[in-house]
């Protein structure tokens, strides 16, 4: 990852004149903790959102919760886990709950307020593709599939998503293949199912954020440091709209920091 | 008493057949790479291999050329990099590819769940406008006879011909206790045919009766099982052994050069001979830094009449 | 953190309204007759019990006047004999009767499972040929979209306004752990809006933890968790307190005159104040014949890192 | 109970000649373990089938299992249970399985060959009443309902049925509801519905044993000591036919008999 220079951000220009480098990965992590804010439960795999999570636990909301696809709830690792195999997941979590009931009771009961899916397409309305690159019946690249993001993006309220390259191949106009579909054309196609949720909300990359606006189009909310609006419209391959008000993306605290790397993943088993 | 012990040979060779539709589960843990690998030395061809998350004993089973399809929700994984057995056979195409049938992880889970519970077909609450159902016709909408402005997808009953599982201890009626993550091996199971259970130790009866609420399947539902230490390698049993993660950072490589697959293979599955001849030449400290510290749980009371 | 531990009285006072569906569950054990008699003390009207197995704390309940609907699968029970104030009311006929919704068990346990995992209905493997169906409309059938041919019965989901379970203990953020005969209860917490929980003791967060497999339902699903020592009793506990059966068979004769139950009621529900004036009532030697010796779970090993 | 006289019965006259006077429950559970013969799993609640259950896996079937409503297998209680809620049941079980895998996988799996149920009423082709005498909305007897007895009549392989009185209110020409119907009704009424299971292929009651012929007809297949075949037609509502063969039940043998009292239930809890 190509580490930015930190710059004093918006909200703690004062405070953070002397804050250090860090990379794109610390930057990820303490954006989607700020977005997490307010939220109770996260359904998440290993990796970024781990960060993003535990950092917010230690910071504006103790009382989150991650809810791994596993089962594991409550999970107290005695050390950050290496990857959702991860026996230490599971020894000394408040509950490892069997796959009907995480995903039946918990997943499309409703219980998750915040699911976080990455994807190697995304498109304008949040539907995203982990399926096949080319055609489905002889694909170009075989990807692996959805696991449990279709049900992620259909049951929880909302859905942030991780990107770490964005470019115009992976922010597309048309999608591949509709692995997890957004809200919106789930209605259109399939009007008489139900939906629960709002889709994807906010998608964080490595060039800034989008966030969707009230009709659910995902549009540039915030730049990172160094980068701007233009090039983020030209790294996507929709007509990128811009949210009155841009702003560049708050640089990691000092406190962030010192947290995701002393405390968090002092191993950088994350922050590569 | 119903002999229920067997060999993990014998068990292969008496429940596996070529053909069959075999559910071979484990969600990250608990992954019967044993008996994927004594399926391989039997030569099984024309498998329907159902997995959940098939990953590398997917692509070994596939590189072995043992499976002509794969029913799946998720196929790889960030940690292990390419499956590329499985990317070949699936991107050569044509005839003689491998074919795929693909859902999400609860549409699969609610086939095990139908079929275990022998009702035709599972709601579940999605698909609604992905393209699955287009490439996928087992993906199908209901109407709600309660509200006909309301439908819902559902997903067929699946009744693999066998279940393939694994198991932290079983008593030798196949009684199967686990803990840790249970993944959808009880419904995998229930749905089956047939079951062949591997554990890490068969023990007392009297260990399985102190924790009933701990059994996961039953002995009635188990056909077959098997005790195979280690048998979960190169994937964890919780507080017998962690992952090895270091095998699973390697497997991409061999897997990319089909020659060195097929050595792979050879060296490892065929020359062994037996899950025993495998564990041997890991070498008898291998498993020493895998070992966990004991952290036991605290007993509860199931209290015994006065 | 989140402050989830309630004294009784005040966990029915915010959780239970009047009007409300209320699943109060527990099948042959764990049943949380202390709310049952909570609820009667605070007085709630025009409730609707949901209860597969409604029994004693059922014909308490609708003696006091507190039921207006009763959904069930099965009321009554070989060893308490009639429940007189619930065939009173039901035989009674009219206005002023007490209404009945009637499934057979998984009929009512599916209803539970589909409100739970937020689809529409469940297919159920009966009813085919009943007469249930015509007197409850919440039995349809639907053709399965797979196989024209074939029809099923399926039940719609049921979304209880509050669900009050008891179990052995919970941690204090009610993480709720039982063991022995686990009835709905998992089911009835995760479909209903609100959750109170009654456990045998509140216990240190380590104990849960040793074991999280055994936690039922966790805690961001239980709004209250409220510590009631005996509060299942007549019922029992596994390896607390075994049935009361002296007073189970005692309960057909108190239940059978209107006015011994009044008295009854007034005895032993509403003159005991809470739940510990009840078990005070009992006295102190009450239980001593009761409690069973130990018989403890052999510890499984979870294991940490090295 | 009334007790029966002992008297020779027709498969061990010589044997039994000495054999010591019997009760109806020590009959029916005598009766019923040697129905059970070739059974693996029988589901049933707690009571006679208990005992029948015991007595085959004392005798003539060490390898039958009974399954529990509550969900537990493989019981093996230090006492006989006074009650299904006996908490001795669950201490020391095989299995304790949920409730969803209880009822879905395990009886609707089709894991039972044999269920055991009691009824009000039951009709010529073995559909039960457990739910109301009169009418439903205003019945003149509300009795419990299905419970599991729905579930059981029809995923069970087949069903053996106890009655202890036999007379025409109980085994009638019409249900007055129908709670649990035969399988053959239930092909009738809702012919695309598939089936699993033979039905009552067996009742035992106090007068005789009537057995299913091939097209589901419950008939007189034996009648019990000292009972004529006219006093079980009287006793019938339906015009009961006699299977061709009619014999006498045999009566339980000292070795049944010894093993019931002595072993299985001394404390007579269910030999009343």
């Amino acid at each position: 990852m190509t580490p930015f220079t930190a710059l004093p951000n918006n909200t703690a220009a004062a405070d953070d004149a002397a804050a250090p480098a860090y990379t794109s990965s610390e930057l990820l992590a303490a954006v989607s903790c700020r977005y997490l804010q307010g939220t109770r439960r996260v359904f998440a795999g290993i990796g970024l959102p781990t960060l993003a999570v535990a950092l917010a636990q230690k910071s504006t909301s103790p009382d989150i919760e991650q809810v791994y696809e596993s089962g594991v709830c409550g999970a107290h690792p005695p050390r950050l886990p290496e990857t959702i195999a991860d026996a230490s997941l599971a020894t000394g979590a408040e509950a490892i709950l069997t796959m009907p009931v995480l995903f039946g009771y918990v997943l499309q009961g409703g219980w998750i307020d915040v699911g976080f899916l990455g994807a190697a397409q995304i498109d304008r309305f949040g539907s995203l593709n982990s399926s096949v690159i080319g055609d489905w019946e002889s694909p170009d690249v075989r990807l692996p599939g959805s696991g449990g993001a279709a049900e992620v993006m259909a049951n929880s309220a909302e859905v942030f998503v991780v990107m770490r390259r964005h470019n115009p191949t992976s922010f597309v106009r048309e999608l591949d293949f509709c692995t997890s579909p957004s809200p919106r054309i789930a209605r259109e196609k399939d009007p008489l199912v139900p939906a629960q949720g709002r889709g994807v909300t906010t998608v964080i990359s490595d060039l800034g954020v989008l966030k969707a606006d009230e009709t659910g189009e995902l549009c540039l909310a915030t730049v990172h440091e160094g980068v701007s609006a233009g090039q983020v419209i030209e790294a996507t391959g929709w007509p990128l709209k811009v949210l009155p008000g841009l702003s560049v993306t708050p640089a990691p605290t000092a406190q962030e920091l010192d947290l995701l790397r002393n405390e968090i993943d002092p191993g950088r088993v994350y922050l590569r | 008493m119903i002999q229920k012990q067997y060999s993990l040979q014998d068990a292969v060779a008496e429940f596996v057949k070529d053909g069959d539709t075999v559910a071979l589960e484990g969600f990250t843990h608990l992954i019967p790479f044993a008996a994927g690998h004594e399926i391989i030395r039997q030569g099984r061809t024309g498998l329907t291999l159902v997995r959940m998350t098939p990953d590398i004993v997917a692509d070994q089973l596939v590189g072995a050329g043992a499976v002509d399809k794969m029913i799946f929700a998720f196929t790889g994984n960030s940690s292990v990099g390419s499956l590329y057995a499985i990317r070949r056979a699936v991107e050569a195409g044509g005839p003689g590819s491998l074919a795929l049938e693909e859902y999400s992880h609860y549409g699969l889970l609610a086939r095990y769940q139908a079929g275990a519970a022998g009702i035709p077909f599972m709601p579940v609450r999605s698909y609604a406008g992905s393209s699955l159902p287009e490439v996928n016709p087992n993906l199908r909408k209901v109407a709600s006879p309660f509200d006909p402005g309301v439908e819902t997808y559902v997903v067929p009953a699946l009744n693999p011909d066998v279940a393939i599982i694994h198991a932290q201890r079983a008593d030798r009626h196949g009684n199967i206790q686990s803990w840790g993550i249970l993944g959808p091996q009880q419904e995998a199971a229930f749905a089956s045919k047939r079951t062949i259970a591997l554990v890490e130790e068969i023990v007392p009866d009297e260990v399985i009766r102190s924790d009933p609420n701990r059994t996961a399947v039953p002995g009635f539902a188990v056909d077959a099982v098997v005790e195979v230490p280690y048998g979960a390698h190169p994937s964890f049993v919780q507080g017998y052994y962690d992952r090895d993660n270091t095998f699973y950072r390697s497997w991409s490589a061999i897997s990319k050069n089909p020659e060195r697959l097929e050595a792979w293979l050879q060296e490892w599955v065929h020359d062994t001979g037996d899950h025993a001849g495998y564990v041997a030449k890991l070498g008898p400290d291998f498993f020493a830094p895998l070992t966990p510290e004991p952290h036991l749980s605290t007993p509860v009371n199931y209290g015994s009449v006065r």
